[in-house]
């Protein structure tokens, strides 16, 4: 059974290293700061055998963005869950891409640009993937209108 | 008269229209009205009459073929193929070559008119000139060129003219590639197929049709089945059929070189591949199954319909069996393994022949096992030796291994 | 020589693009240079539509994303509310969805080798064999529910409806008869030279660069990553069962073959284990109600659908409808690296690896 | 040797050549004579005096039979089945809907004790049009007046033609498919087998018959 890891699990893991960068810790996750986040997620995955990036998604909490990534250690057999706080408000929301770390991130990201409007910093080809080019809006947020 | 006098069937026509002198032995009836000093008219009714029959039969011969095959490919999977115009489909043909002809003719914008136009008619006109030489019976056949063997080889890659022509004038990128990928295989594929047709003429001592079915006393696929295995594969190649349907490639390049054509013109591209398709078939029972001959209780005529609808189910059924190979695969199965193939059995053949000029009936089934050792054991070191440079990658059959608990 | 590059647009109309999914390339002669998949012909906006719709209606929705397995993505999402909601499903339930789920994997990779090898251009004939053995499985969902390809069959806490009588004796002939129809399309398909020659050493890829690009399901395992989850994570009741699971050795075209031809005669066993261990009684619990409620919270339960790991990210509110309804379509992420695979190869290599990946439409684009 | 799984797959084609025949040619299928004999269990002699001209054409293979494909009786078919009587109005159905195709009008009525009869349905269209066939109206119905059908030809030249109005609806021949509907199968009942066909349609397919008193206690006094 893949075990998934309690946030006050994740926060033992990271305490060593980026105490600094954890903002908060929920029950089964943990929120870490946008900036350095790459470092973060380069230890995890070499150091820690986080090897699968299961999943990058987004949630529109109205308040804010958040970038969620589900990690998988497949020699560990254990999971657990990043998030991110893409800023405070709605306007530009903007995360450091993962792609050079997952490669498995490329489309995803593409995707929760398109549908989301988050930015991803330093993605190798951000631009619309479902929708085309010139759609207006991004229509998964909770205020798009169509 | 010159040659065509010697068609049986020519001359009996003829014979029945022209009061020229030396009719009078052939006619049956005494009809003839057309007085000697214009036999050039009953020569040309004569002609035109069997103009009209060929062209006919070779139509009703795509018709039968396209119904054939349909329906032949639905059974081997499994299926009912056509079956909702008239009794077991018999009519779907027709149904579709209405809807060929009252289709659309679109002419691209990029197109090259001129080309455009033409090569489809290059594809159909070539193909209707092989019915003709070729023996369909002991006495049935129109004419018999001295060389025929060459003749039909250089008839039958025309058609790789067409193809070019059609995928450059389309101007479509899919077309064009179909165009070439067909020269490239089609011009390789010639030579293969000319060195088998060689064993074909050293057993025979001939290079008319006539004499090549007369000299088969044992069909040449049991005789020189090698021979036999790089003209079918060869054909197969020439004809563009599956496996080698790399120029049309449905599941690659849509339509290949006739993407862009529509309405009678992609009819009669229709019609030339399926036309060909018999003609090839024909020839190959010419080659190697004895044309007409065959126990002679049945009219020989009958014995090469036969034969000729047995090959074409043959090659139908590589149609409804085989994946395509790949282009490059296609290439190397050309020039690394057909061609050897070939020149081996021309090779064997000339030694045998040089040894046993006139072979008696026991030296001719010694001289086919020996064939036969020869084909097995040159398929298997081709297999062995050849086969991983043939594909461009060592092939090996492999399992899956299990996951550790 | 110098040759002038060729780029040319395959798709979204194309005969084996697998729907309408489009792929501008650029070819050096026969050979590719350079590919960029272009998606998104297909999208309806599956999750924002999953915003305004009850947990039970959602149901409806997963059926038309991977629509050659209903099931599994119905599975993915009900265990997701279950997990949210903390539903106990019934035992009977799980029992005849992990049943559904397995035929739904036959019949989905029934579908992905019969079209590999039409790519590979045979005339249908696989394709239709294939077809016909899953027919019979359309057949028995359609007994069980119904419907043979949207099946909206499971239900928070089970699934709606017992299956019939008539059911069992169908699956149990099926289950007879089908290892010898897999015999026959492995005397077809296995040892052909053909198909050995097109997809062996084709595209091959790595074990770690499939685990860095999130590569899962089938496609994974061809390149040796023992990863299925049915085996690591066991959801439902996959660990009362026993089953083997396939790998290949080198990853290339003809390794992903076959992983999934191997991988239906193992589901075969699992679907005859849990005819063992299946035993009567309720198929859903009386006090899950119509309209599921779940607490605050979010969830997501993977799991391993025909085309890899399948999850459902639901993020609830409290109310009646998800907040935020997320699908981690494995089909998307498999194609990340297709560029990387057939660049060098040959035009026809393009569609074999495409194929070979196992795409469908409805789910990448959702 | 190189070719033998050439070979093999030329054999497993051929044996499958020699095999049955899956598909199935619906709506019908021309047959020869021995096919319209076997399907119209006749001799030839009474086939030629009964329909000469069928005769004929089946000489040439050209005689019609019709032909339909297997089916659950769980399938969910387009003809919606609806029991007036049984139905009250509630418009549970029109809320489950995921796509908010039914369309229900109501107006109150004499209020007697008889279940179902306290509201008038004006209005019951179901646009089937852009239905999918979830069943989820069937689900949620709690008097058990909304059943799937067991057809699926409709098709139409015209959008007006794919919505099933009420007055279509109360005519309908009743051939409900058993989704969600156990008690039906219980009863072994098949909706599209002539044999199974049930005249009492206020029994079959609900869960529990109310009794007088209750309807009385629901309908009238509580109001």
């Amino acid at each position: 059974m893949t075990k998934v890891l309690l946030g006050s699990e994740i926060e033992d893991i990271l305490r060593s290293n980026f105490k600094n960068q954890i903002e908060a810790a929920g029950e089964d996750y943990v929120q870490i700061s946008n900036d350095k986040s790459l470092d973060l997620f380069n230890y995890l995955k070499i150091d820690q055998k986080y090897d699968l990036l299961s999943s990058v998604t987004s949630v529109d909490r109205i308040s804010h963005f958040e970038v969620v990534y589900h990690l998988t250690s497949l020699q560990k057999n254990e999971s657990l869950v990043i998030k991110i706080k893409c800023g405070e408000g709605r306007i530009d929301p903007k995360v450091k891409s993962v792609v050079s770390v997952w490669r498995g991130a490329e489309l995803q990201e593409r995707e929760i640009y398109d549908l989301m409007g988050i930015m991803f910093e330093d993605h190798p080809n951000m631009k619309r993937l479902l929708l085309w080019e010139n759609f207006e809006g991004h229509p998964l947020r909770k205020d798009f209108v169509s | 008269m010159g040659p065509v006098r010697e068609s049986f069937i020519f001359e009996f026509l003829y014979c029945h229209l022209s009061l020229e002198a030396s009719c009078s032995s052939v006619r049956v009836l005494n009809i003839a009205f057309i007085p000697e000093n214009l036999s050039w008219i009953s020569f040309i009714l004569t002609a035109f009459f069997w103009i009209f029959v060929f062209i006919n039969a070779a139509l009703v011969g795509v018709l039968a073929l396209i119904w054939g095959e349909r329906r032949l490919i639905g059974k081997f999977q499994a299926r009912l193929g056509p079956n909702r115009w008239g009794p077991l489909g018999l009519f779907t043909p027709v149904a579709d070559a209405i809807k060929v002809m009252f289709k659309e003719d679109i002419e691209p914008t990029l197109s090259d008119k001129l080309i455009y136009v033409l090569a489809p008619i290059l594809m159909v006109v070539p193909v209707f000139m092989i019915f003709p030489v070729i023996p369909y019976g002991a006495k049935t056949f129109l004419t018999n060129i001295s060389v025929g063997v060459v003749f039909v080889l250089a008839i039958t890659s025309i058609n790789s003219l067409s193809v070019l022509m059609a995928g450059w004038a389309s101007g479509n990128r899919f077309a064009i590639i179909g165009g070439i990928r067909a020269v490239a295989m089609l011009l390789s594929y010639e030579i293969p197929m000319g060195i088998s047709a060689a064993g074909v003429v050293i057993v025979a001592g001939s290079l008319s049709l006539s004499e090549v079915v007369n000299n088969q006393v044992i069909p040449n696929a049991i005789f020189q089945p090698l021979g036999f295995i790089t003209f079918l594969v060869a054909s197969t190649a020439e004809l563009n059929r599956s496996p080698f349907d790399i120029t049309e490639a449905e599941s690659e390049l849509v339509a290949g070189y006739m993407t862009d054509y529509s309405s009678m013109k992609f009819g009669l591209f229709y019609l030339g591949e399926f036309m060909a398709t018999i003609a090839s078939s024909a020839i190959i029972v010419t080659f190697y199954f004895s044309g007409w001959r065959g126990p002679t209780f049945i009219p020989s005529e009958i014995w090469f319909l036969a034969k000729w609808i047995g090959v074409i189910a043959i090659f139908i059924w590589f149609r409804a069996t085989f994946p395509r190979l790949r282009i490059d695969q296609i290439m190397s199965l050309a020039w690394k393994g057909l061609f050897e193939l070939s020149l081996i059995n021309i090779l064997v053949l000339a030694l045998m022949i040089a040894i046993w000029p006139d072979p008696s009936g026991m030296q001719l089934l010694l001289m086919t096992l020996i064939n036969w050792v020869v084909f097995f054991l040159s398929i298997y070191i081709f297999g062995k030796i050849l086969s991983p440079n043939l594909t461009g990658n060592k092939i090996k059959k492999r399992s899956v291994i299990y996951g550790l608990d | 020589m110098s040759t002038e590059l060729v780029t040319m647009n395959i798709g979204p109309i194309h005969p084996s693009t697998h729907g309408v999914f489009r792929m501008r390339v650029t070819f050096d002669g026969e050979t590719i240079i350079d590919a960029e998949p272009i998606i998104g012909y297909l999208h309806r906006g599956s999750e924002k539509l999953a915003e305004e719709r009850t947990y039970t209606q959602v149901v409806t929705l997963t059926d038309r994303m991977d629509y050659t397995a209903s099931m599994t993505n119905n599975q993915a999402y009900i265990l997701s509310v279950e997990k949210l909601s903390g539903i106990t499903p019934s035992e009977r339930g799980v029992w005849l969805r992990m049943i559904a789920a397995e035929l739904q994997r036959i019949a989905a990779h029934s579908v992905a080798i019969g079209f590999l090898i039409n790519d590979l251009g045979a005339w249908h004939t696989p394709l239709l064999y294939l077809l016909r053995e899953r027919e019979k499985i359309l057949e028995l969902f359609e007994m069980m529910c119904g419907a043979r390809i949207t099946n909206s069959y499971l239900r928070p806490g089970g699934v709606f409806m017992d299956a019939p009588d008539e059911f069992w004796p169908s699956l149990n002939k099926f289950l007879d008869e089908m290892p010898n129809r897999l015999d026959d399309i492995e005397n077809l398909l296995t040892d052909n030279e053909i198909i050995l020659a097109r997809t062996q050493n084709v595209a091959t890829l790595k074990k770690d660069d499939a685990i860095n690009a999130s590569v899962t399901g089938p496609m994974l395992r061809a390149s040796g990553v023992d990863w299925d989850l049915r085996h690591r994570n066991p959801y439902d009741y996959y660990e009362k069962i026993s089953f083997r699971r396939p790998l290949g050795t080198v990853g290339d075209n003809n390794d992903r073959y076959l992983v999934r031809l191997h991988e239906i005669r193992e589901s075969l066993k699992i679907v005859e284990q849990c005819l063992d261990l299946i035993e009567p009684g309720p198929v859903k619990p009386e006090e899950v109600p119509f309209l599921v409620r779940p607490p605050e919270g979010e969830s997501y339960v993977p799991i391993e659908a025909p085309k890899g790991e399948l999850g459902f990210y639901l993020v609830s509110d409290g109310g009646i409808a998800p907040f935020r309804c997320h699908v981690r379509a494995p089909s998307l992420i498999n194609l990340t690296l297709l560029r990387d695979m057939v660049i060098g190869y040959k035009i026809a290599d393009l569609f074999v690896t495409f194929g070979s990946i196992d795409v469908n439409m409805g789910e990448v684009d959702r | 040797m190189f070719g033998i799984g050439l070979l093999k797959g030329l054999f497993t084609t051929l044996k499958n050549l020699l095999g049955p025949v899956f598909t199935v040619q619906y709506p019908n299928k021309k047959v020869g004579l021995i096919g319209a004999l076997k399907f119209h269990k006749k001799t030839p002699f009474q086939f030629l005096k009964s329909q000469p001209t069928e005769f004929f054409k089946s000489l040439v293979g050209f005689h019609e039979v019709p032909e339909y494909p297997s089916q659950a009786s769980r399938f969910r078919g387009q003809d919606f089945n609806w029991f007036e009587d049984r139905c009250t109005g509630c418009a549970s159905c029109a809320k489950y809907c995921p796509l908010g195709i039914i369309k229900i009008e109501t107006t109150p009525s004499s209020r007697d004790k008889k279940e179902g009869s306290s509201y008038d349905i004006d209005v019951f269209d179901i646009d089937i049009g852009r239905c999918m066939f979830c069943g989820l109206c069937v689900e949620a119905c709690p008097f058990d007046a909304l059943h799937m059908g067991s057809g699926f030809e409709r098709a139409n030249e015209k959008r007006k033609g794919l919505v099933i109005p009420v007055d279509e609806l109360r005519k309908a021949v009743k051939t409900p498919s058993t989704w969600f509907r156990p008690q039906m199968e219980d009863k072994n009942y098949k909706p599209r087998e002539k044999e199974a066909e049930i005249k009492d349609w206020h029994d079959i397919g609900r869960h529990e018959q109310p009794s007088d008193e209750e309807l009385t206690e629901r309908w009238v006094n509580e109001r």
